[in-house]
């Protein structure tokens, strides 16, 4: 039964709630795994619901302008619109989104809407290093972007179709048909691609943090700072499920998203705790490389 | 929720040459009025469990503060981590004694930082000059010039002592009586003056926003 | 055919005017002094007024006078074609008229300051 | 009709006169003069008149009372009036101009150009061979008088060498007459031609003969150095005789003897013809004086038409008709140029020999404004630009030689007009512009640097002879182009509303621009009737982008002067293009816009070499397209579709669209055109006159897309090209400090997906390249616009010099984010619909390469437009720019509007979908449709309305989290950042802009090295090397000349041999 517009508003925030929580959790989890990694113990789970609200009570601010303002509004939005245009579990009314407003061509623009927004806002900040950091993620971007792009357009041409529900109702029936066992190098491809995405070891030149002062929010603090902190659970999550859904059978369930998502983020920090960083010639080097390569094989191997 | 009261009157900013101070904001610093009750509780209780430090080693004291993030003593636990930018940090660790030089960087830190926020001045230097009393060159009390929340005693103290330093700072915040930076903005001038006292190359605005 | 016929056949003054011709070509290309470059053209004037007399001149016949050798009714028969000579008198005075202005720049040319080579006035070039 | 005798008797008389007269004063002996010549061209006139209108016909006057054979005829038909009536004509001209040198010099000089002018009409009139050969002898020996007759010491030299040549010529006329004589029987050329003995064996050399003195005379290559000599060296007037009255002659004198010529004899003077046009043309590419060159495309102009003289009797190319149309226009095209610019050139003293030899008095100035057009008028005529008989001339000419399959002819016709208006044109920007040395690229250290610049050279009397040339040239243009019909008024419109608007150009700006609104306004509703949907939609980015930059042209105070014609013109012309119902028809209007841009290219302030390069890729490109267009019969008739014969002419034409849309590897002229043109200019020249060349695109894909050769490998081809541009287009963007440069690349490179989506081919990809096009028209025009009001309060195009310029000019901020979003394909504005359609349609073709090196492109988009965003508006204000203000109204209303439009489009996709999905469905099945408002392809859906509630919701929501959880702001000043604990020293040294992607020119800089820039680079030393090769041919030694001669001579007699 289709639902009302105000029904489907409710969902909608329902389905938020849900991505807020367990993406600050799974930071909060991430965190405490490097810190295993590192042999320590690690900050509490809810770690970073604590620095949210600490951040949100901070008693003043300050502001550069009103595109400084705007900026985590808009990085928050990003977040958020990209999330609600993907369908976060299969065949569930609640967790549907608004996926109707467009295919998977929309995620991957409306993933831009955030970061050119934030990028704005910490321009107006007036500090160079913002400038700096903006540079090197954008500069990352145009490279990591190409063995992405390669992957999805191997997943379109695969399934045919570019809708991420159907692309979902395509990989259901067990592991062998999720897109990990059809065509493992456009997951490859899309799995680098993802380091450089999430700006984590070793692309996370970006924010470096004592050469420009992690870069493009240095400038943020306050509340502003406590939204670009959600926003980060939000958008993490958001991206995860998108990765889940193009290559990893989507999930039926909140369970088995859960699951999958911490998985996927897993390789991640996996990652970034093995490795140095990369300077920012290396890294859009390194992407235009090998893993363009695998992105071009997966393309070809979903054509045959 | 912004606070009501007036706003003090802008400075003077007489450190600057008239045509750069356009470039820099000259409203005066003011005391904020917290939260009431139950709901201040709860903040302070968050701002207490979620310290971010400004690791700006401003002394040679600022070694000890590497070993905290260690796997022996790893102070994220406490939900202590540091942070690179003053704007995002509220506890400035004082990393012993000060020379003029850096108290200058120290002052425009501090006040850059957002409130509420705490200071914690680690090292004998910061008390009274320690070894340095009669430097030419180092600040004797710290607490003339910013305000401190804890000090550290010791020469040098252990990340142990620091750890307890930062448990201290925990119950001072939670107790409500972390307001620094009320007490920074009633006593301006007289911070002001005293920093004005040492600093002779004044080339910044009277408050670094 | 041998040589003798072919020489046979050669009109004497259409040679000899040609072979002016070509003395003149050669003076005007290989003198460099500007006075010898207007004889050089005379010459080779000379020669093409001798190639112009050649044409009209047709062997065996008479003067274009209507006299007793020929009578009005028989001139184009017995007469040789007086048109060419009409032409050399016209072409003479023209080639007086080009060798006269040809003179007169080079000396202007000399008067001026130059030298009486031809090489020394090739300032405009490319 | 007057007996021509009676003509010569007086002009004889007033010759032998004037020595008398004189001692009346050199007026009265002038005023002689003049009516003498003014004389030939009323009885000329009067011929005419008799010829064309009162119905007589030809008719041929005997002498002392006889007619041939026994006495010299005289013939008066239409040639001859033309003839005539041009002899005359720039006789007077040149009489005129050279008023003052006549003056002064001895009465002599008056007298020989009386007679110079009375043998050359001589030698038009007489039917007899000797005749014509003791009028030629008149002419040549008056011309060495008149080439020395104010005794400059340089036309004494090059007129002996004039002498030598001339002689030698006339040594092998004589031989020639009398040989034909000899085996013809006749020294008249009517009887002489109808004699059976002058065609095969001897006769053949007979003819020979008097051809090749009569081409020596017409200066072939290389048999022409002393010709040139005197060009550069006579006085101007002297020259101009030479180069307009004595070529018409001697051609006239061809022509006449053509009856009498056999197939090797008209295969060699159309070789011998176009290699002159080639060799002039090439040698004249590196000149550095104005006289020498014009020399050189005096010569080259009147081999062309020697050649296509024979041509036509070679190849039948079009009879009678025909020749007079293209060597009667060539003819009359060069004569009235060659004079015009060689009397302009005396009258701007652009003359380095004149005068003791010293370096030119045209003390670098620029022109007046009347000077300017006048040299306009001229130098486009002499290129062949519409709407100058030249054009006309052009067209017919290739037309006919498409029409004979002569591919090799066309190309090196064209080749050589290519380099000729190179050359022409430079030489036109460095007099109107004014610039030391431009004129002197070729000849090194000429021109002392550091002379000072006046500001305007005024001609006064001096400009009445080019001018009046030029009226006839227009004049004379308008009638021939009746004359083929082009007859359309719309497509007169762009002349018209630029002279209007040239006539009252003192008026204030506004009042200019009105006119110009109201010309665009008028234009579309006239036009209205005859654009379907396809035409309707080009017409709203064209001539309402047209408009909108009239009306943004008042944002700047004052006259500006010249602005607006052009910009009117340009508008109209674009409009013109999409009303032109016949090939000819469309590419007068092509020209047209051509001409026009390149002129506001060149009102531009640093412009000088982008305009010369934007109009020599203009022209090739428009050659590309002419060749294209008549090689396919029947091609833009209105609604042709591909017939089987067309095959690769369509490959041409789409050459020449892509140079015109500066495609990757001919966008070398883009850059600089966008960069350096007025500001409001440069956003006309992206955001709507490069859609011209969209708008050809699609309608020469629509008709012949389908019989292209090799179809689906050509489309794809074609796609990769535009995916080339699209990339290296936006890859060269992010590497510009300069704020125009960005543009102008980003253009180029937006223009590079909708070559793509054309290749694309199919419903979904039309769509996609139609909506990009009016997407790019939207957006680009608002960056424009409101760059143009930056620079013009900031001063400097540098974006490293501005910086934090939201808080001065907001609104001109809000422009750029929205254009910036929309361009970046950032959804919810309309930007995304093309990105949506563009991929859905390239993975639905199956071309998923491409896709992701599309989307690659689009990324990388994204740097140089966050760059400009970042430097100009954000980051540190310089306190040089605290006074700034927002841009005027003038600007700021234009980009309100397009905000409004591209939001509601962005909303409501259907808005811009459903009309171009209805145009493009006539031509394609469907692929897209709508459901609601959801747009649906077979791979998925994006529904613009939904995803922009949706987004604006959440962006509401999030701003009121910011609002209400933000506890006592402060906002702070720009030196009020963490600076490590330090302060910043100073806003220029703490704003991060110049070379902003440092790291990224670390990793794929070697990508973007220029290779385009320097292949031309390495073309146009190639072209320069091979014509300075070629012009070392002339020594400057007479002898050589003589020499030169000679193997001209005995190289035609083997070449006819072989032939």
């Amino acid at each position: 039964m289709e639902p009302t517009l105000l029904g489907r508003i409710g969902y909608a925030f329902v389905s938020l709630f849900v991505i807020t929580n367990y993406g600050l959790l799974l930071i909060g989890s991430m965190a405490r795994i490097s810190a295993k990694v590192q042999g320590r113990v690690g900050q509490p789970v809810w770690q970073p619901y604590i620095d949210i609200i600490k951040s949100s009570a901070k008693r003043n601010a300050i502001g550069h302008g009103v595109m400084f303002y705007l900026g985590p509004v808009f990085r928050l939005a990003g977040g958020i619109g990209t999330y609600m245009f993907i369908p976060a579990v299969f065949g569930s009314v609640v967790f549907r989104n608004f996926s109707d407003s467009g295919d998977l061509l929309l995620v991957m623009y409306f993933i831009f809407f955030g970061q050119l927004g934030m990028a704005l806002g910490a321009g107006e900040g007036g500090h160079p290093y913002s400038a700096i950091g903006v540079s090197r993620g954008l500069a990352q971007m145009t490279a990591f972007e190409v063995p992405f792009a390669l992957s999805v357009i191997a997943v379109a041409v695969q399934y045919g179709t570019l809708d991420i529900n159907a692309i979902v109702a395509a990989q259901q029936g067990g592991f062998a048909r999720w897109t990990l066992a059809t065509n493992p190098l456009a997951v490859v491809a899309a799995i680098i691609a993802f380091l450089g995405m999430s700006g984590h070891n070793p692309f996370s030149v970006v924010i470096a943090p004592q050469e420009i002062p992690i870069g493009p929010p240095t400038e943020y603090q306050s509340n502003l700072l406590g939204m670009l902190q959600t926003n980060r659970a939000i958008f993490n999550g958001a991206k995860l499920v998108l990765y889940m859904n193009l290559f990893f059978g989507g999930a039926t369930n909140i369970v088995a998203m859960v699951i999958k998502t911490f998985l996927i983020y897993f390789v991640n920090v996996f990652v970034g705790q093995a490795f140095p960083r990369f300077r920012t010639d290396q890294s859009i080097r390194f992407f235009l490389g090998v893993p363009t390569l695998i992105g071009i094989a997966s393309v070809i191997i979903a054509v045959i | 929720m912004s606070d009501k009261r007036l706003k003090p009157a802008p400075l003077a900013n007489e450190g600057l040459p008239p045509e750069e101070r356009g470039l820099f904001c000259d409203a005066a610093p003011r005391e904020y009025e917290p939260a009431r009750g139950a709901w201040e509780n709860f903040l302070n209780w968050a701002r207490s469990e979620s310290l971010w430090l400004l690791g700006f080693g401003t002394g040679c004291g600022a070694i000890e503060l590497r070993p905290l993030m260690t796997s022996r003593f790893d102070m994220y636990r406490y939900g202590i981590q540091p942070r690179p930018t003053p704007r995002q940090s509220s506890v400035f660790v004082i990393g012993g004694y000060a020379s003029v030089k850096t108290l200058k960087r120290i002052v425009r830190s501090y006040e850059q930082m957002m409130g509420p926020k705490f200071v914690v001045a680690l090292g004998s230097c910061t008390i009274n000059g320690g070894m340095y009393w009669d430097s030419y060159n180092t600040i004797k009390r710290i607490d003339q010039y910013i305000p401190v929340d804890v000090y550290i005693a010791g020469c040098m103290p252990r990340p142990e002592a620091l750890l307890a330093g930062f448990q201290e700072l925990k119950r001072i915040i939670k107790a409500g009586d972390g307001e620094g930076q009320n007490e920074y903005a009633r006593n301006f001038d007289w911070y002001k003056a005293n920093q004005k006292k040492v600093i002779k190359d004044w080339n910044m605005p009277d408050y670094n926003w | 055919m041998n040589a003798l016929e072919v020489l046979a056949k050669i009109n004497p003054v259409a040679a000899s005017g040609a072979v002016l011709v070509l003395v003149g070509l050669w003076g005007v290309m290989a003198k460099p002094n500007l006075f010898k470059i207007a004889v050089a053209f005379s010459v080779m004037e000379t020669g093409v007024n001798l190639v112009i007399l050649s044409v009209g001149y047709i062997r065996g016949r008479t003067a274009p006078i209507l006299d007793s050798a020929a009578d009005a009714a028989s001139a184009s028969a017995r007469m040789t074609d007086p048109v060419p000579q009409a032409l050399v008198l016209t072409a003479i005075v023209i080639g007086l008229a080009v060798t006269a202005l040809m003179l007169s720049y080079a000396v202007r040319l000399k008067a001026g300051g130059g030298g009486s080579s031809i090489e020394s006035y090739g300032e405009e070039k490319w | 009709m007057v007996n021509p005798l009676y003509l010569f008797a007086a002009s004889l008389a007033a010759a032998f006169l004037l020595p008398l007269v004189d001692k009346l004063g050199r007026r009265v002996s002038l005023a002689l003069v003049y009516a003498t010549i003014a004389a030939w061209g009323a009885v000329a006139l009067s011929y005419l008149w008799a010829l064309l209108y009162a119905g007589v016909g030809a008719r041929a006057f005997g002498t002392a009372g006889f007619v041939a054979p026994l006495a010299i005829m005289l013939r008066v038909g239409p040639e001859e009036a033309a003839g005539l009536l041009a002899i005359s004509g720039v006789g007077l001209l040149a009489a005129g101009a050279m008023r003052r040198p006549l003056a002064e010099a001895p009465i002599g000089g008056a007298m020989t150009l009386i007679t110079a002018l009375m043998g050359m009409s001589g030698i038009v009139l007489t039917r007899d061979l000797f005749n014509l050969f003791v009028f030629l002898e008149i002419a040549s020996i008056s011309t060495y008088g008149l080439i020395a007759f104010d005794d400059r010491r340089g036309a004494l030299r090059a007129g002996f060498k004039y002498m030598i040549a001339g002689g030698i010529a006339s040594a092998l006329y004589l031989i020639g007459v009398i040989y034909v004589y000899r085996f013809s029987g006749h020294l008249n050329l009517d009887m002489a031609a109808a004699a059976p003995g002058l065609f095969g064996g001897a006769g053949t050399i007979a003819v020979f003969f008097l051809l090749a003195a009569l081409l020596v005379e017409l200066k072939p290559f290389p048999a022409n150095g002393w010709a040139i000599d005197a060009y550069q060296t006579a006085d101007p007037g002297v020259s101009a005789i030479l180069s307009g009255a004595s070529a018409t002659a001697l051609l006239l004198a061809l022509w006449k003897v053509m009856p009498l010529l056999g197939e090797a004899h008209l295969a060699a003077v159309a070789g011998s013809g176009l290699a002159t046009f080639a060799a002039g043309n090439l040698a004249g590419a590196r000149q550095g004086r104005a006289r020498r060159m014009l020399g050189y495309s005096s010569v080259a102009q009147v081999g062309l038409v020697a050649a296509v003289a024979a041509l036509d009797r070679l190849l039948g190319l079009g009879g009678l008709r025909f020749t007079y149309l293209v060597a009667g226009g060539l003819l009359l095209n060069h004569l009235l140029a060659k004079t015009g610019l060689f009397l302009l050139s005396s009258a701007i003293g652009d003359d380095e020999a004149a005068r003791g030899g010293a370096a030119g008095k045209r003390g670098e100035g620029a022109l007046s404004p009347f000077g300017a057009v006048v040299a306009g008028v001229l130098a486009a005529a002499l290129v062949g630009l519409p709407p100058f008989p030249g054009f006309w001339a052009k067209w017919t000419l290739i037309q006919a030689l498409a029409g004979r399959e002569s591919w090799w002819l066309i190309a090196l016709i064209l080749g050589a007009s290519l380099v000729e208006a190179f050359y022409v044109l430079r030489w036109l920007i460095a007099i109107v512009k004014g610039e030391a040395g431009a004129l002197a690229k070729g000849e090194r250290g000429t021109i002392e640097p550091g002379a000072p610049i006046p500001a305007r050279i005024r001609l006064g009397a001096g400009a009445l002879a080019p001018a009046l040339a030029a009226a006839a040239l227009v004049v004379s243009g308008v009638m021939l182009g009746w004359n083929l019909s082009v007859s359309d008024p719309l497509l007169w419109a762009p002349f018209a509303a630029a002279a209007i608007l040239f006539a009252i150009d003192r008026a204030p700006g506004w009042l200019k621009s009105l006119l110009s609104i109201a010309a665009a306004a008028a234009f579309g509703w006239l036009a209205y009737d005859r654009l379907d949907g396809l035409r309707q939609l080009f017409a709203i980015m064209l001539l309402g982008g047209g408009a909108m930059y009239s009306f943004a042209a008042m944002y700047k105070g004052g006259a500006r002067r010249g602005l607006h014609p052009l910009l009117s013109a340009a508008t109209l012309a674009l409009g013109s293009v999409l009303v032109a119902e016949t090939p000819l028809g469309f590419f007068f209007a092509w020209e047209t816009m051509t001409l026009a841009s390149f002129l506001l290219v060149l009102r531009g302030r640093e412009s000088r070499a982008a305009a010369l390069s934007y109009i020599v890729f203009g022209l090739g490109g428009a050659f590309l397209l002419m060749v294209g267009l008549v090689a396919i019969p029947g091609a833009w008739s209105s609604g042709s579709t591909g017939s089987a014969g067309a095959g690769w002419p369509v490959f041409l034409i789409l050459a020449g669209l892509l140079v015109k849309l500066g495609a990757l590897g001919a966008h070398v002229w883009l850059p600089g055109a966008y960069a350096e043109s007025d500001d409001e200019a440069s956003g006309f020249l992206s955001s709507s006159l490069s859609k011209a060349g969209v708008f050809v695109m699609v309608v020469a894909l629509a008709a012949f897309g389908r019989v292209l050769p090799f179809q689906a490998t050509s489309m794809r081809i074609l796609g990769w090209i535009g995916l080339a541009t699209a990339l290296f287009g936006a890859l060269y963007a992010i590497y510009q400090e300069d704020i125009k440069k960005t543009l102008a690349w980003s253009s180029m490179g937006q223009i590079g997906y909708v070559i793509l989506a054309l290749a694309i081919y199919d419903q979904a990809g039309w769509t996609t390249a139609l909506y990009l096009a009016l997407n790019h028209f939207l957006y680009k025009s608002m960056l424009f616009l409101a760059i143009a009001g930056v620079i013009q309060r900031v001063g400097t195009r540098n974006m490293y010099e501005m910086g934090g310029l939201i808080k001065k000019m907001p609104f001109s901020f809000l422009s750029v984010l929205m254009a910036i979003i929309a361009l970046s394909g950032v959804p919810p504005l309309s930007g995304f619909g093309g990105k949506w359609l563009l991929y859905s349609s390239l993975l639905e073709k199956g071309w998923y390469i491409e896709a992701a090196v599309a989307f690659f492109a689009s990324a990388v988009a994204f740097l140089y437009l966050f760059r400009l965003i970042h430097t100009i508006f954000l980051g540190q204000p310089k306190p040089s720019q605290a006074m700034v203000r927002e841009a005027p109204l003038a600007l700021t209303i234009p980009q309100g509007l397009l905000m409004v439009v591209l939001f509601a489009v962005s909303a409501f996709p259907r808005l811009m979908l459903d009309p171009i999905m209805r145009v493009v469905g006539e031509a394609f099945d469907p692929v897209l449709r709508f459901e609601g408002s959801a747009l649906v392809s077979p791979l998925g859906y994006w529904d613009g309305t939904l995803s922009m509630i949706v987004t604006i919701a959440v962006f509401a929501l999030c701003f009121l989290w910011m609002i209400a959880n933000l506890h006592n702001p402060q906002t702070v000043k720009q030196f009020n950042i963490v600076y490590a604990a330090e302060r910043p020293f100073r806003p220029e040294t703490t704003h991060y802009a110049w070379n902003f992607y440092a790291p990224y020119e670390k990793a794929l800089g070697f990508l973007t090295r220029h290779r385009g820039e320097r292949f031309w680079a390495a073309v146009g030393t190639g072209v320069d090397a091979v014509g300075g090769a070629i012009r070392r041919v002339y020594t400057g030694n007479g002898q050589t000349y003589a020499l030169h001669v000679v193997l001209y001579v005995v190289a035609l007699y083997l070449l006819m041999g072989a032939l």
